[in-house]
């Protein structure tokens, strides 16, 4: 263990300088005052357990079909879709289940084949229960008809290949859950000259994104080509952490001879994949306060929802799995490719069931995950994680008096001042609150899992930012 | 008028008691905070100040039908002018050494907040003799909570009170307490425990009252 | 099967309160040390009867006042002991007992307790027992080389900073008469580099703090050398500047709060009444810190300059 | 060089060691009372500099012009207050004029400058002292500006204060005249600094 470590370190080492020197030489867009990829502030959260990576880093990517699925209408940002299909129907792989609803819309399709049993409410990803179509396996693996891709993502027309995403129903895969085809418009009067493929994975437990990176690297790059066609961008960049050398390292070799894509290492540093910190890591621009990336010309996606624009462009498939780690108090933890609607407990079922008594199981990472109300939940689009805790560090720890000690300000990759934020949010001060700018919040947790007081700072930030578009939508109408 | 007449015992312990104008009102800080370094300066200090104010008092009452609105200030401040001066040849005069450590502060009783503030919220509303006694009850209360202050600083500052040694020769006396801050603490302390105990009988008050209601 | 829900982030630093305190009372135990070899058994009575009392005295006020009980949070020990090695060796019974109830009730809980005191309590103690005593807290506290000290015109030079000659070694090593905590540097700077290396505080205030004051020190003609071995500027820069609640929170004010220290440690040394000025150096910087909270505060991400200029126009 | 050295240090002693309210005890009432806000007490730090200033200047000129030579010295504190009340009118309304916000938020505060003791004192200290009139100047100011840094560091502190738990019977001046306390005890330290 300790060997490999060391190895892993030199190795990351050679990347990192090997990587400062290509980008040296080979780029014209040089940031010379940023050599190292990173941004101010940040964290390293479980910095002395590898970012809790280890037990699933070296599992290869392994399938799992449960015999039920239960697949919620609403896993993208925006309106939920509207269901299709009728409780006996028999429905195939790929088959359409929900439609789309509204601007922010994505079309829904069925991830195995069999018979619908149920359209109910219930409580699917979110805290609201929300419309789920519960599907029985009948494990014949049909595939609907007239699934066609489109080939190779180099000769393909550009302009088919966005349609092409929307109907597969992609959206953000490394939590935002934004509809991709939306992302991917650019507004009229802007211009995009970058892509960035956010391969950082700096949430703590994960590895789905580093399977993938190491497993499907020609994918990865699949995909970012067919978006930087679509857009007629010329750069695009793939960014990845140093702690995943071997995923570098099959990138780089995916990315050979592909027209303008570059790698670049960045430093182990939560959160590093924020879309911000990766945008002034890698240009050096700065998204000004309050506006969206493509103010700077950049757009940031997730590797794993480039494979799923390759699969969409070059096989016509539509999104039914993603690749998931599920890790923390199970026997086994792997990385299972799920289908979408997967319940989790099946998924934890999969994976040897609880090594110790659970006392949370969280969707996602340690920093952004949300903690599942029960069992039943089913993996979203956006499931990159689940991770189970045990009773011991399940238990929220009381919150006591702030000493002042500026960890959180010190933390803060925004640059706001936390505990005075968390005064103001208290008191339900939503004016002094906005002013000190507490809608730039990312709400990443750095500030939280620093203080040693305990305090629930990044909890109150989020409700005070509701509170305020809450408001703010109530002005409006 | 008449409503606000009181019986003359009710405004005598109004200014010691009720709205004690050091503890409960607050005013007055810089005499209070500069001569409570002993007792017997404090002493001195609010027996200057309470002739100061019945003194004002008095003939601002007198003249308060004759002064126009409008200079009302202006003629507070020259009355109690006279009475400061007359106060500060006085104590020149016949206690030279109290002149000495209470220094310009008696000058300064004319721009002490109390004075004023009894002239224009009491004297020039009210009758010559309430007045009077308005500005004894004011002057003791002020008297009575600073010298309390001064008994407390000279005593823990210095060992004695009034000059006579009380805690015996083996004590050292804690100097901070007749320096500056030494005048900030304790008039917070004191200050502090004057709010504490309000906020009990107030509280109590409404305790039996709330028994009454119910 | 209970689940529990709560808000992101689900794992925390290992770091709290009470680890942080227990880091810096560790720092502190070579200083600790180091003053008990130097001053003897009457030091180490000085230092358990501040501890104790501090202790003491924040039980006694949050059992009086109703509070949750936050002794073990340490921080009333970490300023017992800071107190303790603040006070010379030869202090008597109730001098760390009149400290800790200053330093506790008065600076701390007074104001609502830890993360609430705006100055440093130890200090406050500190200063409070140098006005009140000042011939105890500078007389003869020469237990370590008795025939070099002069106790009877030695009033107010407790450290060596008054006609007293000792060889840079001695004062290095704590060979010198002084408070017990501040003699000893080795034992300070070991404390300053454990707390580096457990990220308790970071390289700011205690490095330009003590640079400020060399270079200062060096303008008005001085040896740097001995001037930040002298007297308890070492101290005062590792263990009572950096006190969390009463320093700056952002690195721009840290910054200036540490470097305002060391030009008023230097002013009144070298221009006041006071032999050594480090206890009120850091008490006015304590002061000005909320100011620099407030006037320094960290950059926006993304902030838009033309903005900036809008809202220093408004405000 | 002496002279300005002198001077120098007669500044200083003015702002730190003798500072007005820490050490002399002059001018707590507007201390206590409008130090709520940085930006408040700013403002009445910098009137009562203003006023300060000018009203050493005035009473100096006053006191050696007409009232020394009339043999009317035991008229100081009389004709002096009447000088003092019409310059805080003349600043007032300058203020007025200059900055109706500032004006909106020092408010009633202004009219209180006239029985602002620090005004009062700074003159009356100014002739018992014997200072001539370029000190009695420099007293004026700089005294001021001592009572400016005051207030700002107390409101700094009071606003800070302000998220804390203090208990109930120290809310208000109790706990600002501990606040005032353990500031003074701060500024022991400049004692000697100046003189």
């Amino acid at each position: 263990m300790q060997l490999s470590n060391g190895c892993a370190i030199i190795s990351g080492g050679i990347l990192f300088i090997r990587a400062t020197l290509y980008h040296l030489f080979n780029s014209e867009r040089l940031v010379l005052y940023l050599p190292k990829y990173s941004f101010r502030g940040g964290i390293h959260p479980m910095h002395h357990e590898h970012e809790g990576k280890l037990p699933s880093r070296n599992v290869p990517i392994r399938d799992f079909v449960s015999d039920t699925v239960c697949i919620p209408m609403g896993m993208h940002l925006g309106a939920p879709s509207k269901p299709c299909v009728q409780k006996g129907d028999h429905v195939k792989i790929g088959q359409v289940i929900g439609e789309p609803v509204g601007g922010l819309g994505l079309p829904v399709h069925s991830s195995v084949s069999g018979e619908v049993v149920a359209i109910e409410e219930r409580i699917s990803t979110g805290a609201a229960p929300a419309l789920c179509v519960t599907i029985h396996n009948d494990f014949q693996d049909e595939w609907v008809e007239g699934i066609k891709g489109y080939g190779n993502v180099e000769t393909v027309d550009p302009s088919v290949i966005i349609p092409a995403i929307k109907n597969a129903g992609i959206c953000g895969m490394g939590g935002a859950s934004f509809p991709t085809h939306v992302k991917l418009s650019i507004p009229e009067g802007k211009t995009c000259d970058t892509i960035i493929l956010n391969g950082a994975e700096c949430e703590t437990f994960l590895t789905a994104d580093f399977r993938l990176m190491v497993e499907y690297p020609g994918k990865v790059v699949d995909g970012l080509r067919a978006i930087m066609r679509a857009l007629n961008v010329k750069r695009g960049v793939i960014a990845i952490e140093d702690n995943k050398p071997e995923a570098v390292e099959a990138i780089r070799k995916a990315a050979s001879g592909r027209e303008g894509v570059e790698v670049a290492v960045m430093r182990t540093k939560y959160p590093q994949g924020g879309e911000k910190q990766l945008i002034r890591a890698i240009t050096g621009r700065k998204v000004p306060s309050g506006k969206l990336p493509i103010e700077v010309s950049t757009i940031v996606t997730n590797v794993a929802t480039a494979a799923a624009i390759a699969d969409a462009v070059i096989d016509g498939r539509p999104l039914i799995d993603r690749i998931t780690t599920i890790t923390g108090c199970v026997n086994k933890p792997s990385n299972l490719r799920l289908r979408i609607g997967t319940i989790i407990a099946d998924a934890i079922g999969e994976c040897g069931g609880f090594s110790e008594e659970p006392g949370k199981i969280v969707m996602g990472g340690g920093m952004t995950g949300f903690a599942a109300p029960n069992m039943e939940i089913s993996v979203a689009k956006a499931s990159g994680g689940i991770v189970v805790y045990n009773e011991k560090k399940a238990r929220s720890v009381e919150e006591s008096p702030c000493i002042r000690c500026a960890r959180c300000v010190e933390a803060c990759p925004i640059g706001l001042d936390p505990y005075r934020l968390k005064h103001y949010c208290d008191k339900g001060d939503l004016e002094s609150a906005k002013a000190h700018n507490v809608m730039d919040c990312i709400l990443c947790g750095c500030c939280s899992y620093n203080c040693p007081s305990r305090r629930w700072l990044t909890a109150s930030f989020k409700i005070t930012k509701e509170a305020i578009a809450l408001e703010a939508r109530r002005k409006k109408s | 008028m008449a409503k606000n007449q009181k019986s003359l015992s009710s405004v005598f312990m109004n200014g010691i008691i009720t709205e004690n104008p050091t503890l409960r009102l607050v005013l007055g800080t810089c005499p209070t905070l500069a001569t409570t370094t002993s007792a017997i300066n404090a002493l001195g200090m609010g027996a200057a100040a309470t002739f100061v104010l019945i003194g004002s008092n008095t003939v601002i009452s007198l003249l308060r039908n004759i002064i126009p609105d409008k200079v009302r200030i202006p003629a507070f401040i020259a009355v109690i002018c006279t009475f400061v001066t007359i106060v500060q040849m006085v104590m020149q005069a016949f206690l030279p050494s109290l002149y000495e450590s209470l220094g310009m502060f008696i000058p300064l009783i004319v721009v002490n907040c109390i004075i004023l503030a009894r002239a224009e919220a009491f004297a020039s509303k009210n009758g010559v003799l309430a007045s009077a006694v308005d500005g004894l009850g004011m002057g003791l209360g002020f008297t009575l909570a600073i010298t309390v202050m001064g008994i407390i600083r000279e005593l823990i500052g210095n060992g004695t009170v009034f000059g006579i040694n009380l805690l015996g020769a083996g004590y050292e006396p804690m100097l901070l307490m007749v320096l500056a801050p030494g005048g900030f603490l304790v008039f917070g302390g004191v200050l502090a425990v004057a709010n504490l105990i309000t906020a009990r009988a107030e509280k109590k008050k409404k305790d039996e009252k709330g028994v009454i209601h119910a | 099967m209970k689940l529990y829900l709560s808000t992101a982030p689900h794992i925390r630093s290992e770091q709290n309160t009470q680890s942080l305190m227990r880091d810096v009372i560790i720092a502190l135990l070579p200083t600790t040390a180091a003053g008990i070899f130097f001053f003897g058994l009457s030091a180490a009575m000085v230092i358990a009867l501040s501890v104790v009392s501090c202790v003491l005295f924040e039980y006694l006020w949050q059992r009086i006042t109703k509070q949750p009980i936050r002794i073990s949070d340490l921080s009333a020990a970490v300023t017992g002991l800071i107190l303790g090695l603040n006070l010379p060796s030869t202090a008597p019974w109730w001098m760390p007992v009149i400290g800790a109830l200053f330093a506790i009730v008065v600076t701390k809980q007074l104001f609502g307790g830890i993360g609430d005191n705006f100055l440093n309590p130890a200090l406050v103690a500190r200063a409070v027992l140098l006005a009140s005593w000042p011939a105890r807290m500078t007389g003869a506290t020469a237990y370590a080389i008795p025939t070099m000290w002069s106790g009877a015109d030695a009033v107010t030079s407790a450290t060596p900073l008054a006609g007293y000659e000792a060889s840079t070694m001695d004062l290095f090593l704590g060979n010198i008469p002084g408070t017990i905590g501040e003699v000893c540097k080795a034992a300070i700077l070991l404390g300053l580099v454990y707390m580096l290396v457990r990220k308790v505080i970071t390289w700011r205030i205690p490095v330009v703090f003590l640079a400020v004051f060399a270079v200062l020190s060096l303008l008005v003609g001085e040896n740097p050398v001995v001037e930040l071995l002298s007297g308890g500027v070492l101290f005062g820069a590792v263990f009572m500047a950096t006190d969390y609640t009463t320093s700056p929170m952002t690195p721009n004010g840290q910054y200036l709060y540490a470097a305002l220290c060391g030009v008023l440690v230097c002013v009144i040394r070298n221009f006041g009444a006071y032999p050594e000025g480090v206890t009120y150096a850091i008490l006015i910087g304590n002061i000005v810190t909320p100011l620099l909270d407030k006037y320094s505060r960290p950059k926006l991400y993304g902030k838009p300059k033309k903005e900036k200029k809008e809202a220093k126009a408004n405000g | 060089m002496n002279e300005i050295a002198k001077i120098l240090l007669f500044m200083v002693s003015c702002v730190l060691s003798n500072n007005y309210i820490f050490s002399r005890f002059l001018g707590c009432c507007p201390f206590l009372g409008v130090s709520s806000k940085v930006e408040t007490a700013a403002g009445m730090g910098v009137a009562v500099t203003f006023v300060m200033a000018i009203a050493s200047l005035f009473t100096k000129l006053l006191y050696d012009l007409v009232l020394v030579p009339l043999n009317l010295g035991y008229l100081n504190t009389i004709s002096f207050i009447i000088v003092i009340a019409g310059l805080v009118q003349l600043v007032e309304m300058f203020i007025k004029k200059a900055s109706p916000s500032l004006y909106k938020a020092l408010g009633i505060y202004l009219p209180l400058i006239t029985t602002n003791c620090a005004v009062l004192g700074v003159t009356i200290l100014n002739i018992s002292s014997g200072y001539n009139l370029f000190y009695s100047i420099l007293n004026g100011t700089f005294g001021a500006l001592g009572f400016l840094l005051a207030i700002v560091l107390m409101a700094g502190v009071r606003e800070r204060l302000e998220t804390s738990k203090v208990p109930e019977c120290l809310k208000g001046f109790s706990g600002s005249l501990i606040i005032a306390g353990l500031m003074a005890i701060a500024f022991m330290g400049f004692s000697g600094l100046g003189n």
